[in-house]
C-alpha cells in the first residue's frame, strides 16, 4: 500500500515536536475527516532555521508532514510558498490515489504557518493571495479517485 | 519468524484445516455438475444435501428452507430485494437501523431511489434499538424489518426475539443479518421468529464466495439471480459444490462445541478489554458490555487516528482494524460509531480487535504489553493531545 | 478400476493441479481480508491485482475494466439488469436470441414483467442468428444487445464481431455471455467490439463460484450487489481471495498455447463426430460443422430419449449429457434444439459429448466402440423404432 | 437418483417386446414429454397370460413399464385394472419426484390396453369409467412437483 518512504517517515518521522516562541503557527484540516496538521517554524532572516510539527492523522499524514518539514527546512520563506503538494507526493516515492489528499494538506500546513507569520509581520506574499487559512482544504474526496469511472 | 497475532476474526476467518480437507476431492476428483446425471455429477447432489442439513441442524431450519449464495452480501441483497418487489403492490416500507452492515443499508438507499420508503431506527449509546420506536415506525404499507443480529463493528446483540414477535403480530416479513452471530452464539429461528436469515462461511472458518439465506416456508420472495433450475429455482448458477461442502464442514464444527468456544472467547475478550481500559488513560469501550458478540473488542483511544494505530501494530504483528474491514476502502468515519453518538475524532481513534478460535492467551497479553506503548508515541505526535497535557 | 470417461467439459471442469497450488495458501495462510490494512489482508490486493491483470491480458482488456463476480449467471443479471436499470430512462427495449443459456433468458423475461420489451432474434438450423434480422429488430428506444459467443448446447459461435459493429453504429451497449467461448478460442474485446462480456472460471479448469464481468469503461451500467466498496464499489462482498487467484491461474494455463489447445480438440471432436455418424444410422449432428467450439459434439440418435441413453452411457463410464446440465432439473427438451427446428422426439434423443484437455484418444475410440449397441438396445425397445424397422 | 430397484428394472427390463396377435394394445404418452409406453396383452379366461411393452423415454419410465407388466402378468383383467401408479412406484421402492409422472403412465398404459381389449370385445368395467385412451396423461409437471413452495 505504502512505498518504503512512507513508511520510513511514518515510522521515524523527522521534526516532531512543538517550538516554544515559535515565529509562525499554523494548522489546517479537520477532525471530521481525521487529519489535522500544526505546523510550528523559526524564522531567522526570512530563512526557515526550524520546523517542527504535530499530526493527528493516517500513516500518510504523518509521513507527508515529516517530508515536508523536511523540504522546506532551511529554505527561504518565498521558496517554502512554493512547495507543491505533488513534490512533496514524489518525494515520497508516491502516494495511493486515495492520500493525495495528505499531500495537499502538508502543502496547506505551510502556507497557513507562513500566513500566520505574514500577519503578525505585516508582510505581503502574492503566493497567498487568495488563501485562507481557516477554509476545509480537505476536498472530502478519500477513496473516490479511483473508484469510479 | 516474527510473532504475529491475528485479532481480526470479524472482517474474516482462516480456515480450518478440516474444512480444507472436506472440500479438497470437489475440486478435481469428485468435480462434476451436480446437475448432471452422471457419475461426475450425481453424488454431488448428495454432499451438497448433507452440507444442508448439517446447517439447517445448526439453526433448527428446514432443509428446504436453507439457500446457498455467493457470500453474506448477496444474501442481504436477496432478502431485501426480493421481498420489495415480491411485495410491491402491498407496500413499499421497510424498517431497518442506522447501524446495518453496508450490504443492508446501501441496498435500502438502492430502494429509496427506486420510490420505497426506508426507516433508519436510531440507537442507544450502546448501539440497542429502542423497542417502543421499532413499534412507532410500523405502518400499514411496512412489508419489511431489516435488522441485523451481531453489529460487526462493535459487537453488539439486538433483542432479535423480541423484534420477530413485533413482526409476527404486524405481519411482516423479518429478515436478521447474522452474519457475524453465526458460529459465536447458539441461534434458533423458530425461537428468534425470523423469516429471512443471512449468513456467510467466511466469518465461520469456512471458505470465502459462499453464504446462504434461510427463507421460511411460505415466505414471499422474489430471486435476485434468474437462470438455471438450481436451489430449487430460486438461486441460479453451477452450484459451488467444494464451498458449499466446506460450509456444512464449518457450520458442524462450530456449533460441536458452541458453549466451551463461546465462554473461551468471553474471558479472552473481557481479558483484553479490562487490560487496554486499566493500561491506557482516555479509552473507553464502546458498544455493550455484556450484550455483545464474545469474541468483539471495540475502543475509542483518544487524540490518536485508527489507521496509524494499525500500521503500528501491524510493525509488531498485531492484525486488527479499525471500524469495519468492509468499509476501510472509504475513511470516512464508521457510521456505526457516529450512530452510537461518537465525536468525529473519538470515531476516527476506535480499533476492533475480534478473537477467535486461535488466538491464546499470550496474544492478549502481547497486545496489553505492546499496545499502551504505540498509543503513547503516536500522542506525543498529536496536536490534540497537547491540550489535555497542558491541563494535566 | 472401472474406465471413467469423463465428456461434460461444457457443464464444468476439473481444476487443475496448478490451480489448486496457486490457491492453497489464501486458504488458512494468507487468508486475510483483502479489505484490511494489516499483513494478513495487504498483501491479498496484490494477488487480486495480478489475476486481474493476468486475465485482462488474455481479453486485450484494460486491468480496470475487470470485475469479479459470483459465477457466469451472476455476470448475466448484471450485465442485463444493470444496463436496464441505468438506461431505463433512455428506452426499454431489448434484443437477444432464442438461444441463450437461461441465466440470460429468464432475467429477460424478468425484465418483460417489469415493463421492458425484449425481442428474441431466432436462428437458422446451425444455431446462427440472421444479421439482417437484428438490424431490422433495432429501435430508437432499444439499450441493450445481448448475444452469446458459443451456444452451450450446440456449440455454434455468433458472428460476435460483426454484431459489435451494429451495435456499435447504433450507439447499444452490447453484451456477450462468453462463458463457453472462453478458454476455447481467441478472444480480443476490442477487435469484437463488445461493451460487456461474462465468464466463468469453472468452465476453464478453474474454481467454481467465481465469475467476471468485462465492462468497458464509460459503458453505464448499475451494480446488482450493493454494499461495501469491493471491486471499485461496483460489486459488493469480501473478495474470494483463493477463487480469484485460481481463476487467473486457469486463464494464464488457457492462454498459453490456446491454438494448441484448440486444434487438438478439434482432432478429436472430428474424429467423433465421423466415427459416431458412420456407426450408427439415424444420427446426425446438431450445430454448424465448422463454426462450432473446438469441443463440442451435439447429436440427435433417432427413436429414443436422451436419459435412457446417459444412464447407459455411464454404466460403461462415459459421462456426458443431454442438452445443458443447467436445464436437466427441467425435462422438457432443450429450447436450444427447438429452436433449430428438431422435432420434440429428435430432441429428447440428443445427445452432448463435450472434450477437454485431459480426454484422449482412446476414450473417443472407446465411445465410438460402445454408443452403438447401446443405442442400439435402446431402440429394441422403443416403439417409435417399430415403423422404421418395419419399412427396411 | 435412482433406488436399486429402478435401475435393475431399467438395465434388465422384463417382458420388452411385442405380442403378434395381442389381444389388447394400449399406447400412452407423447414425444412433447419424451414418454410413450406401448402394451400388448395376452388375455385368457380373463387372465393375463402375456404382456409385452415398448418403451420411449427416461429410465424411470422404462423401469415402471417393466415393474407394471410383471405386476400384471397373471392377473385378472379386473385386477389389473386396479393397479395403481403408487403400487408401482412402491415396488420400485419409490421414484424421485420428478419422476412420479412414469407411475402414472404406466397405469395407464395397463388401462389403455385393457380399454381397447374391452372395446374390441364390447365389454364393459366400471374402473374405465370416464377414461380416455387419447387424453395427455402426462399433466407436465415434470421437474416441478418439489421445486417451490
Ligand atoms: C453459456 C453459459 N452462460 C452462463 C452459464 C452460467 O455460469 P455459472 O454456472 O458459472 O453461473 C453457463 C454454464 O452453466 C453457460 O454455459
Ligand atoms: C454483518 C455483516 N453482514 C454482511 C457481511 C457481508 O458478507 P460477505 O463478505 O460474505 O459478502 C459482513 C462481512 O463482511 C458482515 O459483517
Amino acid at each position: 500500500m505504502y512505498s518504503e518512504k512512507v513508511m520510513d517517515h511514518f515510522t521515524n518521522p523527522r521534526n516532531v515536536g512543538e517550538i516554544e516562541n515559535a515565529d509562525a503557527v499554523g494548522q489546517v484540516g479537520n477532525v471530521k475527516c481525521g487529519d489535522i496538521m500544526k505546523m510550528y517554524l523559526k524564522i531567522e532572516n526570512d530563512t526557515i532555521v526550524d520546523v517542527k510539527f504535530k499530526t493527528f492523522g493516517c500513516g500518510s499524514a504523518i509521513a507527508t508532514s515529516s517530508m515536508a518539514t523536511e523540504m522546506i527546512k532551511g529554505k527561504t520563506v518565498k521558496e517554502a510558498l512554493n512547495l507543491s503538494n505533488r513534490a512533496v507526493a514524489e518525494a515520497l516515492d508516491g502516494l495511493p490515489p486515495v492520500k493525495m489528499h495528505c499531500s495537499v494538506l502538508a502543502e496547506q500546513a505551510v502556507k497557513s504557518a507562513i500566513y500566520n507569520y505574514a500577519q503578525k509581520n505585516d508582510l505581503y506574499f502574492e503566493e497567498l493571495e487568495g488563501f485562507n487559512p481557516d477554509e476545509d482544504h480537505d476536498h472530502h474526496d478519500h477513496g473516490h479517485e479511483d473508484e469510479e469511472h | 519468524m516474527k510473532k504475529r497475532v491475528y485479532l481480526d476474526y470479524s472482517a474474516t476467518t482462516p480456515m480450518k484445516k478440516e474444512v480444507l480437507d472436506e472440500m479438497l476431492p470437489f475440486f478435481n476428483v469428485q468435480f462434476g455438475n451436480p446437475s448432471s446425471i452422471h457419475c461426475f455429477g450425481r453424488e454431488n447432489k448428495a454432499a451438497i444435501d448433507k452440507s444442508r442439513t448439517t446447517i439447517a441442524k445448526t439453526l433448527n431450519a428446514g432443509v428446504d428452507e436453507i439457500f446457498f449464495t455467493g457470500g453474506g452480501s448477496e444474501s442481504d441483497n436477496w432478502a431485501i430485494k426480493g421481498v420489495a418487489s415480491a411485495l410491491k403492490n402491498k407496500g413499499k416500507h421497510i424498517i431497518t437501523t442506522e447501524i446495518e452492515h453496508h450490504a443492508v443499508l446501501h441496498t435500502c438507499q438502492f430502494l429509496e431511489k427506486e420510490g420505497y420508503d426506508v426507516t433508519y431506527l436510531k440507537v442507544d449509546k450502546y448501539g440497542l434499538i429502542d423497542i417502543e420506536e421499532l413499534k412507532a415506525a410500523i405502518r400499514p404499507d411496512t412489508i419489511l424489518i431489516t435488522i441485523m443480529y451481531a453489529n460487526n463493528e462493535i459487537g453488539t446483540l439486538q433483542p432479535i426475539k423480541e423484534i420477530g414477535k413485533i413482526a409476527k403480530e404486524n405481519k411482516i416479513i423479518f429478515h436478521t443479518d447474522a452474519v457475524q452471530a453465526y458460529g459465536n452464539i447458539e441461534m434458533d429461528v423458530n425461537e428468534l421468529g425470523v423469516d429471512l436469515m443471512s449468513l456467510s462461511a467466511h466469518k465461520v472458518y469456512g471458505p470465502k464466495g459462499i453464504g446462504l439465506l434461510y427463507i421460511r416456508k411460505g415466505t414471499k420472495i422474489q430471486p435476485i439471480i434468474h437462470g438455471g433450475a438450481q436451489e430449487r429455482r430460486r438461486r441460479a448458477g453451477t452450484e459451488n459444490v467444494p464451498a458449499i461442502v466446506g460450509f456444512g464442514k464449518a457450520a458442524e464444527l462450530a456449533y460441536e462445541n458452541i458453549e466451551e468456544h463461546s465462554s473461551r472467547l468471553i474471558y479472552l475478550r473481557d481479558k483484553l478489554i479490562n487490560g487496554l481500559t486499566e493500561k491506557i488513560p482516555f479509552v473507553h469501550l464502546n458498544g455493550h458490555p455484556t450484550k455483545r458478540l464474545p469474541g468483539n473488542v471495540n475502543i475509542s483511544i483518544e487524540f490518536i487516528e485508527g489507521e496509524s494505530l494499525l500500521l503500528m501494530l501491524d510493525m509488531v504483528g498485531v492484525a486488527c482494524s479499525s471500524g469495519s474491514a468492509c468499509t476501510s476502502g472509504s475513511l470516512d468515519p464508521s457510521h456505526v460509531l457516529m450512530a452510537i453518538g461518537l465525536t468525529h475524532e473519538t470515531a476516527h481513534g476506535s480499533l476492533r480487535l475480534t478473537i477467535g478460535d486461535y488466538t491464546t492467551e499470550e496474544d492478549i497479553d502481547y497486545v496489553i504489553e505492546n499496545l499502551p506503548p504505540i498509543v503513547e508515541r503516536l500522542r506525543q505526535m498529536s496536536p490534540l493531545y497537547e491540550k489535555v497535557k497542558g491541563g494535566n
